[in-house]
C-alpha cells in the first residue's frame, strides 16, 4: 500500500530501539546480579531476599503504576504464594522447588482475582481502604488457620529437595540466588514482552482514561481484573521464593507493613516502569540494610529522611528522574 | 439485516428530579444520514448524548441499534454494535502516541487487543490500516510524537481517527470542532468529507457554519424536546426554532 | 575485574582468620520499631554481663554483632542470621525475641556448625527444631501453669480465660486450662481477642455476663496491657470482687509506671522480677540499669540475655574457643548455676531453662514507685508445654 | 437489654474518641486534598507534650492540654511550610511517599528523646474513677471524650458553615485559582486549616489517650484506622466523620462483644461493605 511507504523506516526503528532497550536492561539486571553474587558472597540471603521482594514490587507496578490502581494490600498475593509453597512442601511433601514455585504463582493468581474484585468496586481513598481491609481479612485468616499455616509461630518444615535433583539449597544461599535471579530474569522478560503487547497498551489506556477505553469497546473492568490475575502470578512467585530460600513462612508476609513497604518501593523507583520497581526496591533495602547494621536503633529516621529527600528532589521516583534527565540530555543533543 | 432503521430512539425520557431533562424524543437514522443535533445551552444536549451512549439509564423510553433494543446495554457493548462516540473536550492517553492511539483501536475492533504476547508494530495489517487512517487524516508526520506534544486542534482530529478505526455504523460526534481555532476548523471539516458514505453521522455542534456545511438534515432539541427535524435551509426559517433561539443562542453561535 | 575478585577473597580470608581469639556472637533482636525496649534490654542484659564478667574467656574476647529484626519477621531473620553466620563469621547465635524469628533461624544451625542461645522466644516446641538450640527464658506454659494453682487457693474455682489471639496466647490459654483442671477449677469460658484491640469494655462486659469468680488474662508486653487492665478496674470487675490471674507478660516493670494505681494488686506469676531479692540480682539491676539508661526501662528479658551470655561464656570455656557446636552444647547441658533470677538449670533433654517462678503481686514502694512484690515460689519448674506436645 | 444498653455505651465513647482523633484528617484529606498519614504522628506530639507537661512537670490537666494543642501547632508550622506545601496538589503517590517519610521521622525522634515505654496522662481528680449509669458504670474520663467529640463536632461545623473563614476555606477548595483571583490568600488559608487539624490531632491524642496510649509506634499503629473511618465517613464531611465513628465504633464493639475471635472479621467485612456500598462515604448520599 501506498501509504506504509511513506516511512516504513520509522516504526520497524523504534520497534528495533524498544527492542534493545530491553536487552540491555535484561543484561544490565544478569550484570547486576553476577556482580553482586561474586562482590557479595556472603550476603547472597540478603540479596535473595531483595529478588523476593522485587518480584512483589513489580506486581505492584502491573496495577499502580500500569494500571493506576493504588493498593495498599498487595501483599495478599504475595503471602498467598509463600503460604501455598509452603504448604505443599509441609504438609503434602511437595518439596520440588519448580513445583512449588508453580502452586505459589498458582495461588498468587487466584489471591489476585479475588482481591481484584473486591478493590475495583471503588476508586480512589476508598479503593485504597478497600485494599486495606483484604489484607486484613487474609492476615486474619492465616492467623486463624493456624493448624495450616503455623499462625503466629511461623509456617515451619520446609525442606525444598535440590533444585533440578543437583544443586542443594545450602548455607551459603547460591542455590536459592541463583534460582532467584533466574525467576527474577524470566519475569522481567516476560513482563517487558507484556507492557509492549496491545494488552499492554490497553492498560496504558485504563491508566490515563478509562472512560476513553471504554467509548473504544474494551471493558476496563476486564483489564484490570487480568491485570491482577497476572500481578498475582508475579507476587505469588515472590512468595514462594521467599518460602523456598527461609524454608519458612511467617504472618508477616501477609501483613499490611509488608504491602505499605512494598508500595513505598515503588514509589521511592518511580511507578510506571519495571526498571523503576527494581531500583527502589534494591535501594530501599539495601539502605535499610546499610543504616540498619550501623544504627539498629534509630536507623527509622534515617530511612524517613530519604523518602522526603526523595519527594522533595527526584520527584518522578529515581528511576523516574533519571530517566527524564537522561532523555533531557539526549533530547538536546538530538 | 431487517428493513427498519439503522439506529432509532423511541420516546426516549430522562429526569432529575422533577425535571424532564430529557422529554419524550424519538429519532432515526439510516446509513448514509448526515445529521446535526443543534439547540441552545441547556437544551439537553449532553443528556440525550449520555443516554444514547449508554453513559446513562433512561427512565423509559428505548434506544435501537440495528434492529436490537439496546437501552440496557453497557456503553461498551453498543461501541461493539456499531455506535461510537467521539468526546466533546479531547479524551486521549497523553502519553501514548497517535500511532498508538489508532492501533490500539484497530486491535480492539478485530478482538485482539487482549493479546499478551508480540507489538503491533509486528502486525502489518494492523499497523497498513492504523498509517492508512493517519494518512488519511493528515496525521501520519505527527505518528511517532506523544500526544501531549501535538497541537490541540490535530488532538481533535486524532479523535476522529480513533473513531473510525472502530468502523462504527453509527458515529455520534460531540462538538468535533470546539476548541479549535477558526483557522483550523477547515482541517475537521476536511476530514469530515472522508468519514465513509454509508456510515450514519449524528453531530451535535456550536458552529453553525460546520453545521451548514456537513448536515443534511437538522434536529432542532429545546428543553428537552424535539422542536424541528428537516432540512438546514429550512431551520433558520422556523418560527418556533427563532423563538429558542432568541437571545440566548443568536449571542452563543456568534462566539463560536 | 580481577582485582576486584582477589581483592574480595583477600577479605574473606582475613576476616576469618580474624577470629581466632575474638569469638563473635551474633544478636538477632527488635532492636528499633514497637518493640525496641525488649531489644534494649536484650542489649542491657549483655552489657551487664561484660560489666560484670568481663568481656574475656581465657585468652578470648567476645565480641557482640547485633542486628535488628523490628517485628516479627521470619524471611529477615533468616537472612541476617545467614548473614552473621557466612559473612560476619559469628561462633554464636542468640538473642531472637519472636518464636517465629528463633525458628526461621534453626536450619542454619547444623550446616554452620553454630550453637543457637534462645535469650527471649517462648513457644516450647523451638528447642525441638535443632539439637544445638539452648534457651534461657522461658515458655509461656511454664509461667502460666503455677497460677492456676493460685487461683485454686484464692478459693476460685471458675475462671474465664482471655487471652490475644496468636501463639503465645494459645499457649497460655491451653497450659492455664490443663493445670487449672487438674486441681478441680472449671474455665467456664475461654476468649481469644484480636491483637489489634483498643477498648477492651465490650470483652470485660462478657466477663461479667459470665459469672465467673476470676479472670486469667495473657496479653503481650506493651501498649495493651495498659487498656486492658484500666478497662478491668473502670468496668467494675475489680471492685466487683473478680480476681485477675495473669503470667508476668501483663506487668512487666517497665509497663508499671503507665499502667500505675491501676495494677496495683494484680498478681502474676513469673520467672523473673526486678526485684527479686538476692545479691546476684542486686549487681545484676546495677550495672543492667546503668547500661539501659533509664532504671525505669528494665524489664524481663535483659536476665535472659544475661544468663544467655553466661551461657555461652561457659560453651567458649569448653571448646577452647573452637568451633565446635557439638560439643559446646553438650558442654552446657545440666549445667546448673545462680542466676539474678535464683537456682537456674539446663535440663540436659530439652536444653531448656529449669528454674523456679515466682507469684508476685504488684506493690507501691516507699517512694512512690511500683513493683512485683514476690510473695511465693514455685521452685524447680521444668517446661510442662513439651510434655503436653508429646 | 441491661448489656445491649451496656455495649451501646462503649460503642459510643469508643466512636467518639476515635472522632475527635480522626475529625482532623477528614480536613486534611476531604478540604485540603492531602493524604496525610502523618496525621497520628502529630496526635502522638500531642500525648507526648502533655505527659511531658503534666507528669513530669506537674502542671494541671487543663494546662497539658493546651501546651499540647500549641505545641503541636508550632511544631507542625515549620513542617508545613517546608514540608506539605511542596505536595499540595501532588499525586497521592507522592503524597504517601512524604507524609510516611515524616512518620518515620517523628517515630525516630518521639524513640530517641522521650525512650520506648508508655507515656501516660495523669487525669485530674474529677475525670477520675467512675460514673454509675444505673445499669452500669462507666469511666468518667469516657464521658468527657464523648462531650469533647460533640463539642468539637458542633465548633467545627460553625467555623466551616458559618464563618467568613469557612466561607473563604470551601471557596479556596473549590477553585483555588478563582479564589486568589477574588483576593483570598489561599497559602494562608492552607496554612491556617492545616493548623486547625493538626490542633485537633493534638487534642484527640490527648483526650483519647486513655484508650490509645501514647508511646512512639502510635503513628503507624493506629494509622489504619483514623484513614479508614475518615474515608468511610466520606472526606471532609463533619456529619460523615462522625456517623463513621458512631457506626464502626458500633460494630467493633458489638463485634468484640459477640465473637471477639472473630472481632477483626467483622471490622473489616463490615468496612469492605459499607465502602462498597457508600463508594463516596457514608455523607457522599446527603450531598
Amino acid at each position: 500500500m501506498a501509504v506504509t511507504m511513506h516511512d516504513p523506516m520509522t516504526a520497524d526503528k523504534t520497534r528495533r530501539r524498544t527492542i534493545t532497550g530491553s536487552l540491555i536492561g535484561i543484561a544490565a539486571i544478569i550484570i547486576v546480579g553476577v556482580i553482586g553474587y561474586f562482590l557479595f558472597p556472603n550476603n547472597l540471603a540478603l540479596l535473595t531476599r531483595i529478588i523476593a521482594i522485587a518480584l512483589l514490587v513489580l506486581s505492584i507496578d502491573l496495577v499502580t503504576g500500569y494500571c493506576g490502581v493504588a493498593t495498599l494490600g498487595h501483599a495478599a498475593l504475595f503471602g498467598a504464594g509463600a503460604y501455598a509453597a509452603g504448604i505443599a512442601a509441609a504438609h503434602y511433601g511437595i518439596t520440588d522447588p519448580v513445583l512449588m514455585t508453580l502452586i505459589g504463582a498458582l495461588a498468587g493468581a487466584l489471591a489476585g482475582l479475588v482481591s481484584g474484585l473486591i478493590i475495583l468496586r471503588a476508586h480512589g481513598l476508598p479503593q485504597l481502604v478497600l485494599s486495606i481491609a483484604v489484607i486484613h481479612l487474609f492476615h486474619e485468616a492465616a492467623n486463624k488457620a493456624s493448624s495450616w499455616t503455623g499462625g503466629s509461630d511461623g509456617l515451619s518444615g520446609i525442606a525444598p529437595d535440590a533444585l533440578l535433583g543437583l544443586f542443594e539449597f545450602d548455607l551459603w544461599g547460591r542455590t536459592a540466588y541463583v534460582y532467584g535471579l533466574f525467576l527474577l530474569v524470566v519475569v522481567v522478560i516476560l513482563l517487558q514482552v507484556l507492557v509492549r503487547s496491545p494488552f499492554g497498551m490497553l492498560a496504558r489506556g485504563v491508566r490515563e482514561d478509562p472512560l476513553r477505553i471504554s467509548a473504544m469497546g474494551a471493558s476496563v473492568k476486564s483489564v484490570l481484573i487480568r491485570m491482577y490475575v497476572i500481578s498475582g502470578v508475579v507476587a505469588g512467585i515472590g512468595g514462594a521464593l521467599n518460602a523456598i530460600s527461609t524454608q519458612v513462612v511467617g504472618l508477616d508476609s501477609l501483613s499490611f507493613t509488608l504491602s505499605a513497604e512494598a508500595l513505598v518501593m515503588l514509589v521511592l523507583g518511580g511507578t510506571g516502569s519495571l526498571y523503576g520497581a527494581l531500583v527502589g526496591t534494591v535501594t530501599f533495602l539495601w539502605f535499610e540494610d546499610v543504616v540498619s547494621a550501623a544504627n539498629p536503633f534509630h536507623w527509622l529516621t534515617m530511612v524517613g529522611a530519604l523518602l522526603i529527600a526523595v519527594v522533595l528532589f527526584a520527584p518522578k521516583g529515581l528511576y523516574g528522574t533519571a530517566a527524564h534527565l537522561l532523555g533531557r540530555i539526549g533530547g538536546e543533543r538530538r | 439485516m431487517n428493513d427498519g432503521p439503522l439506529f432509532e430512539v423511541k420516546n426516549l425520557q430522562k429526569n432529575f428530579g422533577g425535571l424532564s431533562v430529557t422529554d419524550n424524543v424519538s429519532l432515526s437514522l439510516v446509513p448514509g444520514d448526515r445529521l446535526a443535533l443543534i439547540g441552545p445551552n441547556g437544551a439537553g444536549k449532553t443528556t440525550f448524548v449520555n443516554l444514547v451512549t449508554g453513559n446513562l439509564a433512561p427512565n423509559s423510553g428505548s434506544v435501537h441499534l440495528a434492529g436490537q433494543d439496546v437501552t440496557r446495554s453497557s456503553a461498551m457493548q453498543r461501541v461493539r454494535l456499531g455506535l461510537v462516540r467521539s468526546f466533546q473536550v479531547t479524551r486521549l492517553f497523553y502519553d501514548m502516541t497517535p500511532e498508538e492511539h489508532v492501533a490500539l483501536a484497530v486491535l480492539q475492533r478485530e478482538g485482539r487487543s487482549g493479546r499478551m504476547i508480540g507489538q503491533f508494530r509486528s502486525m502489518p495489517t494492523v499497523m497498513d490500516e492504523a498509517r492508512e487512517i493517519l494518512h488519511l487524516l493528515g496525521l501520519l508526520e505527527l505518528s511517532q510524537f506523544k500526544v501531549r506534544e501535538i497541537a490541540y486542534g490535530q488532538q481533535r482530529l486524532l479523535e476522529i481517527a480513533l473513531a473510525m478505526a472502530l468502523r462504527p455504523k453509527v458515529l455520534l460526534l460531540d462538538e468535533p470542532a470546539a476548541g479549535v481555532p477558526q483557522s483550523e476548523t477547515a482541517r475537521i471539516e476536511h476530514a469530515l468529507d472522508k468519514l465513509p458514505a454509508d456510515l450514519a453521522v449524528m453531530m451535535i455542534e456550536h458552529d453553525m457554519d460546520l453545521v451548514f456545511r456537513f448536515a443534511k438534515r437538522v434536529i432542532v432539541l429545546a428543553a428537552g424536546t424535539v422542536i424541528f427535524d428537516g432540512s438546514p435551509q429550512d431551520v433558520t426559517q422556523d418560527a418556533r426554532v427563532r423563538e429558542a433561539y432568541l437571545g440566548s443562542y443568536a449571542n452563543a453561535s456568534s462566539a463560536a | 575485574m580481577k582485582k576486584l575478585v582477589t581483592a574480595t577473597i583477600a577479605a574473606v580470608i582475613f576476616s576469618s582468620a580474624a577470629y581466632a581469639d575474638t569469638i563473635k556472637v551474633g544478636v538477632v533482636g527488635p532492636f528499633s520499631g514497637p518493640f525496641a525496649l525488649q531489644g534494649k534490654n536484650f542489649k542491657a542484659g549483655i552489657d551487664a554481663f561484660f560489666a560484670l564478667n568481663g568481656n574475656t574467656v581465657g585468652d578470648d574476647t567476645i565480641e557482640v554483632i547485633y542486628r535488628d529484626v523490628p517485628q516479627a519477621d521470619p524471611a529477615q531473620s533468616k537472612a541476617l542470621a545467614q548473614e552473621l553466620v557466612v559473612k560476619e563469621g559469628v561462633q554464636y547465635l542468640a538473642g531472637f525475641y519472636f518464636t517465629p524469628d528463633a525458628m526461621a533461624a534453626t536450619p542454619i544451625l547444623e550446616q554452620g556448625n553454630v550453637p543457637m542461645v534462645v535469650m527471649n522466644a517462648a513457644t516450647s516446641a523451638i528447642v525441638t527444631k535443632s539439637p544445638y538450640v539452648v534457651r534461657t527464658s522461658f515458655t509461656t506454659w511454664q509461667t502460666s501453669t503455677p497460677i492456676a494453682k493460685v487461683a485454686k487457693d484464692a478459693g476460685v474455682t471458675k475462671v474465664i480465660s482471655l487471652v490475644s489471639d496468636y501463639g503465645p496466647g494459645v499457649d497460655a490459654e491451653n497450659a492455664f486450662k490443663a493445670a487449672f483442671e487438674k486441681v478441680g477449677g472449671q474455665v467456664v469460658e475461654a476468649i481469644r481477642m484480636p491483637l489489634s484491640t483498643n477498648d477492651f469494655s465490650p470483652i470485660m462486659q462478657r466477663v461479667k455476663d459470665s459469672g465467673a469468680e476470676g479472670v486469667f488474662a495473657f496479653l503481650p508486653s506493651g501498649p495493651t496491657t495498659l487498656g486492658f487492665v484500666k478497662a478491668f478496674n473502670e468496668n467494675g470487675l475489680k471492685d466487683g470482687g473478680i480476681k485477675l490471674f495473669a503470667p508476668g507478660d501483663l506487668t512487666q516493670e517497665s509497663d508499671l509506671p503507665a499502667l500505675g494505681d491501676a495494677a496495683l494488686g494484680v498478681q502474676t506469676t513469673f520467672h523473673y522480677a526486678v526485684s527479686h531479692d538476692s545479691p546476684e540480682n542486686k549487681s545484676f539491676v546495677e550495672a543492667a540499669q546503668k547500661a539501659i539508661g533509664n532504671p525505669a526501662e528494665l524489664s524481663f528479658p535483659s536476665v535472659g540475655a544475661f544468663d544467655g551470655m553466661y551461657v555461652i561464656s561457659k560453651m567458649i570455656e569448653a571448646t577452647g574457643g573452637e568451633q565446635d557446636a557439638a560439643k559446646a552444647v553438650e558442654a552446657v547441658k545440666g549445667l546448673s548455676w545462680t542466676s539474678p533470677r535464683g537456682p537456674v538449670t539446663i535440663d540436659p533433654e530439652s536444653r531448656h531453662i529449669t528454674q523456679n517462678i515466682y507469684l508476685r503481686e504488684v506493690a507501691k514502694a516507699d517512694d512512690g514507685t511500683y513493683y512485683n512484690k514476690e510473695i511465693q515460689t514455685f521452685e524447680n519448674q521444668g517446661d510442662p508445654g513439651l510434655a503436653a506436645a508429646k | 437489654m441491661q448489656t445491649v444498653f451496656s455495649i451501646a455505651v462503649d460503642a459510643l465513647a469508643y466512636g467518639m474518641v476515635l472522632f475527635v482523633i480522626s475529625i482532623g484528617l477528614s480536613v486534611t484529606m476531604g478540604l485540603m486534598r492531602v493524604v496525610n498519614l502523618a496525621h497520628g504522628a502529630f496526635a502522638m506530639i500531642g500525648g507526648y507534650i502533655a505527659s511531658y507537661a503534666a507528669r513530669d512537670l506537674g502542671l494541671g490537666y487543663a494546662v497539658a492540654v493546651l501546651l499540647a494543642v500549641v505545641g503541636t501547632v508550632l511544631i507542625a508550622i515549620p513542617v508545613e511550610r517546608f514540608l506539605y506545601r511542596r505536595i499540595y496538589g501532588a499525586p497521592e503517590l507522592t503524597q504517601v511517599l512524604m507524609t510516611i517519610g515524616i512518620t518515620f521521622c517523628i517515630i525516630g525522634i518521639a524513640n530517641f528523646a522521650f525512650g520506648p515505654t508508655l507515656k501516660t496522662i495523669p487525669l485530674p481528680e474529677a475525670l477520675r474513677g467512675s460514673v454509675d449509669l444505673g445499669f452500669r458504670s462507666i469511666a468518667t474520663h469516657r464521658l468527657f471524650a464523648i462531650v469533647c467529640g460533640l463539642v468539637v463536632a458542633a465548633a467545627l461545623w460553625v467555623l466551616i458553615e458559618r464563618t467568613a473563614f469557612g466561607i473563604k476555606l470551601r471557596a479556596a477548595v473549590d477553585n483555588a485559582a478563582m479564589a486568589a483571583a477574588l483576593g483570598v490568600r489561599t497559602e494562608i488559608i492552607y496554612a491556617v486549616s492545616f493548623a486547625v487539624a493538626i490542633g485537633l490531632a493534638a487534642f484527640g491524642g490527648v483526650v483519647g489517650a486513655e484508650l490509645l496510649p501514647v508511646e512512639p509506634y502510635y503513628a503507624l499503629r493506629y494509622m489504619v484506622t483514623f484513614l479508614v473511618v475518615v474515608s468511610v465517613g466520606g472526606a471532609g464531611s463533619i456529619p460523615g466523620a462522625l456517623m463513621a465513628c458512631l457506626l464502626l465504633g458500633a460494630i467493633d464493639t458489638t463485634g468484640r462483644y459477640l465473637a471477639p475471635e472473630y472481632g477483626e472479621f467483622f471490622f473489616y467485612l463490615a468496612v469492605i461493605v459499607i465502602v462498597i456500598l457508600f463508594p463516596r462515604g457514608l455523607a457522599g448520599r446527603f450531598k
